[in-house]
């Protein structure tokens, strides 16, 4: 067993992470930059060290401060949380190189899945269906219109180079995707220096599911369930839930198998996350893989009564897993809602300062994970999560009724918060219904 | 009204994280207050949530008087990195420098070690050394004062 | 007045999100203030969670200040129960006192209906109706004022 | 489904049931002392209503003003709470004959129960097994003695007037009973005025188990498991688990079978308990209903996923479960750790004053359910209790490790608090096998 752990984070992750550490019985380091010293994890934590000024680049992605923290600290592992070096193949590696266990898969794991043509292309050979494209650069129009009179429309024109939307066509048709291949190509050339553009089948209206899934090092591969993250802004996802209403428990269950799959075919050891898009008639594609702990694996934790980031500390240290597929069921409904300090009627527009009072939400059924307190300033550098509430009911509708409830109670005096979106969204008929793809909040929220 | 001079004072509290800034001058009197003042008051810190003070499990509570004074009195060099505060280059050898040595500026005043490395530290300016509050061999984390000396024009 | 100036005032206080801006000029002060101080004052208690008040459910706010005024100044007659505030002893009859109207002790002033039965309440003393300031059928709580007077010694 | 519920309570119970109100989209109305004008229940309500001065007898057990102010606010029902007029079957009475509902039993089974020899004749009756004793008083010291032969020793000699100790004897020869006998009798004739006593057997070293039930008014009862309540001090429950490690699942079985037939052997209507105590062997004896919500109402929630206020309410709307025995299922195991006003360093002596800083913990397995926050005052003419901490774990183990981490995180400045104890308590060997009987706190907590 780890004697001491180093956590590589701060914010509520940091917070969760020394939680994990208390109930195994094992010590637990926070390192924090120069803004963070009056932050929970600080207080929180056995042991505290100050690794540099605020920017990240200068502390909390700052790998030679934080290997130096956990040498005089003496600490025989690092989690790393999610964000910041979560997903560093080097920081993984030099942590194995100094002795010190990286909580998380190995560098070589991380570079395979964070490369989105690799992993592409372990899922098609492993028989995980991923979404139809033309494998590689398609130079001549002609291609693209095949592929598209195969796959079927829409599809969508992406820059081989590129991303952030630009090089991008959706087409619905061989005359848009004539046109709309020519000024890609033309895009893709003049902002990436480029040309080569490829071409995927779009999904129209698609949700988000994910699958949570544990390996330990023995090849055990269990997945905990579903989430549906489709509640999303600008791909910033603000409320997850699990289990899908969407997708049937047939569907459930195969995709959960194929998960597993996929963490197979990719050698995956530790927490992770096999993501998927699934389309209006049901049919899922894998889209990517994530190799760290996520902020809504609390929402897993609550309907399936396993604690995620213990099992996640369990395998770093080489134990098997706890539990087999066979004793993991879900029960019940839970939602995440990220409270975050931005101003839903302003565009999200990030805000801050100093919470003048906070009072959390208590009851049944009501878990909230954060780093604030009344009093507790909020420094501007780092993202702008500022407490998970999630909560947990029988059915959805209590659930939903719940996280109403809750959300009502929740008090952050001082700046804007998303409580009033959550508010909103709990109040949609669409969302209460289960019928809210990635595109809902865009197209319906208007602020309030 | 100055408006620039209410600016200025606005520039100040928030800088400062003040609750209020009051200036009276040439019979003119500006006060500029922001916040919940009782809580401001407070301090907002949190009170030694789990029971550690962050900043105490560096700092021994008896020894605070005493380096609250000499950071009055002098300049304190702070380590610029986590590691392991050494006085000299090597086990049994001489110490850099010693409490009442003159340095110059670019003279190595300790080294601090961290994934293995030695790291000079460096004066940047000439001085003379008041007194060494890093223990030899011990932990220092970033902005930690190692030694406090008096800079020497 | 310098409406001007206020607007100024003002302008600054929204955009800084400061809590007051006071300017003191040629024996001229102007002071903006914005949120719920009162509370803020009040220290350690909650601040409006779940965004009711207590207090703010039965007194309007805009009342606020004159009651605070006729408080300072007279005695208030409070409800010794939760029920319903009447002035007469029944619908269209005359009320037992009206603004302005002296009072010996021992005489009805109201009545508070609670569980069906009315209740009347007496005077402990003589005095003169100031103000009525609970409305003719509305809820009182317990220790909510009901109306002022003045002793009449 | 009622429209406005007033709350005639206080404290974290009343904040309790505030949630169910909201969740189940009913207004609620609180009720207020002076002295309580800052609590939580107060600001959390939909409207709030102050009744009278602080001590109880003018406010919250002031019947004509609670109905008063149910009238002035239009309510249609009330709930008691726990405490205070919970078990008042004239209140309840009162409640409908000005018709308002009482969320409780009618006011002939809250009499029934309360009486303790109606309650056991009832029992008897029922075929439900209680602490075998002399039927009445007995008079003469051969009938006690002949009691005793056929009983086995050790047995218990109680004055029929009398409580609290006083003219109470437990004899374990026969030598001892013909003493004891004579001077219970002297005793109870001394301070009762009544020289009447009652001999029953004695439970060495027993546990202290409980049923929670759920009884509708059409004749459908449910039992939601048992509860662990051997942790008190003085009668005072200060730890609860659920469900309990010393029965096996079979007896376990057998006593949820037998509550349900005692529930309906009293015709009871509502969330109510019923108590047992279980000897070494594991024989159980019921010896009392509880015709009201408990404090520890929320432990059984935790294993269950079942919200028994919320139930609760819905029989007092005349609706039928929302479940049958067959969709209860107990899963995991948890923990409820009473954190009241009272140092138990020093006797467990009351304290107060004003909570100067609260940080609740927070995190996967922790519910807190409270009326404080930093800046409140307690008030000193109530109940000790300042916040219920309940945690819920895969297995005891992981419950246990997850009760220590919060407890350490619970921050409540200001005043002791009975958090040492709970810390000592969970690092006792004898707790942490589930060797602890009611009297493990007497025979062995020292103060820390």
């Amino acid at each position: 067993m780890f004697k001491r752990i180093l956590i590589a984070n701060r914010g509520e992750i940091a917070v969760r992470v020394i939680r994990a550490c208390r109930e195994l019985g094992i010590e637990s380091v926070a390192v924090y930059s120069t803004v963070d010293a009056n932050s929970l994890h600080v207080s929180e934590a056995d042991t505290a060290i100050c690794i540099g000024p605020g920017p990240a680049e200068q502390s909390y992605l700052n790998i030679p401060s934080i290997i130096a923290a956990a040498e005089v600290a003496g600490a025989d592992a690092i989690h790393p949380g999610y964000g910041f070096l979560a997903e560093n193949a080097r920081f993984s590696d030099i942590c194995s190189t100094c002795g010190i266990t990286f909580i998380g898969p190995p560098p070589e794991v991380i570079d395979r899945l964070g490369d989105k043509v690799a992993a592409r292309t372990i899922m098609e050979d492993a028989g995980v269906p991923v979404i139809p494209g033309t494998r590689g650069a398609v130079t001549k129009e002609r291609q693209a219109l095949t592929f598209a009179a195969q796959a079927g429309y829409p599809v969508i024109v992406k820059a081989a180079g590129g991303g952030g939307g630009r090089g991008m066509r959706i087409c619905y048709t061989d005359k848009e995707l004539t046109q709309g291949f020519q000024t890609a190509q033309v895009e893709a050339g003049t902002y990436f220096k480029n040309p080569a553009v490829y071409v995927e089948k779009y999904i129209l209206n698609p949700r988000h599911i994910e699958f949570q899934i544990l390996a330990d090092q023995h090849g055990n591969v269990v997945h905990v369930g579903d989430r549906d993250c489709s509640i999303q802004r600008r791909h910033q996802k603000l409320v997850e839930e699990a289990p899908s209403t969407f997708i049937t428990d047939k569907t459930r269950a195969a995709m959960g198998k194929i998960a597993v799959r996929a963490t197979e075919a990719a050698a995956y050891v530790g927490a992770g996350t096999i993501e998927f898009l699934v389309d209006e008639a049901g049919k899922y594609y894998f889209i990517e893989a994530n190799t760290r702990v996520q902020v809504e694996h609390s929402v897993t934790e609550a309907v399936a009564g396993l604690d995620i980031i213990k099992e996640q500390i369990r395998i770093a240290e080489g134990e098997t897993l706890s539990v087999a597929q066979r004793d993991i069921s879900l029960f019940g409904y839970a939602m995440e809602f990220r409270i975050n300090a931005e101003d839903p009627a302003n565009d999200f527009r990030p805000t801050g300062g100093t919470v003048e009072f906070f009072n959390p939400p208590g009851g049944p059924g009501v878990r909230v994970d954060t780093h604030i307190y009344s009093g507790y300033r909020v420094p501007s550098l780092y993202d702008s999560l500022l407490a998970k509430l999630i909560v947990w009911g029988r059915d959805r509708t209590e659930t939903i009724a719940r996280g109403k409830r809750a959300l009502r109670e929740t008090l952050i005096e001082g700046m804007a918060t998303t409580i009033p979106f959550h508010l909103w969204l709990l109040d949609q008929d669409d969302f209460v219904a289960g019928r809210a793809t990635t595109n809902f909040v865009e197209q319906n929220y208007k602020g309030v | 009204m100055d408006k620039k001079k209410i600016d200025e004072l606005i520039a100040i509290l928030k800088k400062n994280d003040l609750s209020e800034v009051t200036v009276e001058e040439n019979g003119v009197k500006m006060t500029v207050r922001q916040g919940d003042i009782t809580i401001v008051e407070g301090g907002g810190a949190l009170p030694h949530v789990g029971g550690h003070a962050p900043v105490a499990k560096t700092a021994l509570s008896g020894e605070a008087a005493e380096l609250a004074e000499l950071e009055t009195k002098y300049t304190a060099l702070v380590s610029p990195m986590v590691g392991t505060f050494y006085q000299a280059p090597a086990p049994g050898a001489d110490v850099f420098v010693a409490e009442g040595d003159s340095f110059e500026a670019g003279q190595t005043l300790c080294v601090v070690e961290a994934m293995k490395l030695m790291n000079d530290i460096v004066a940047d300016e000439a001085g003379r050394v008041v007194k060494i509050v890093a223990a030899d061999g011990s932990s220092v984390q970033f902005g930690q004062t190692l030694l406090f000396f008096e800079p020497l024009v």
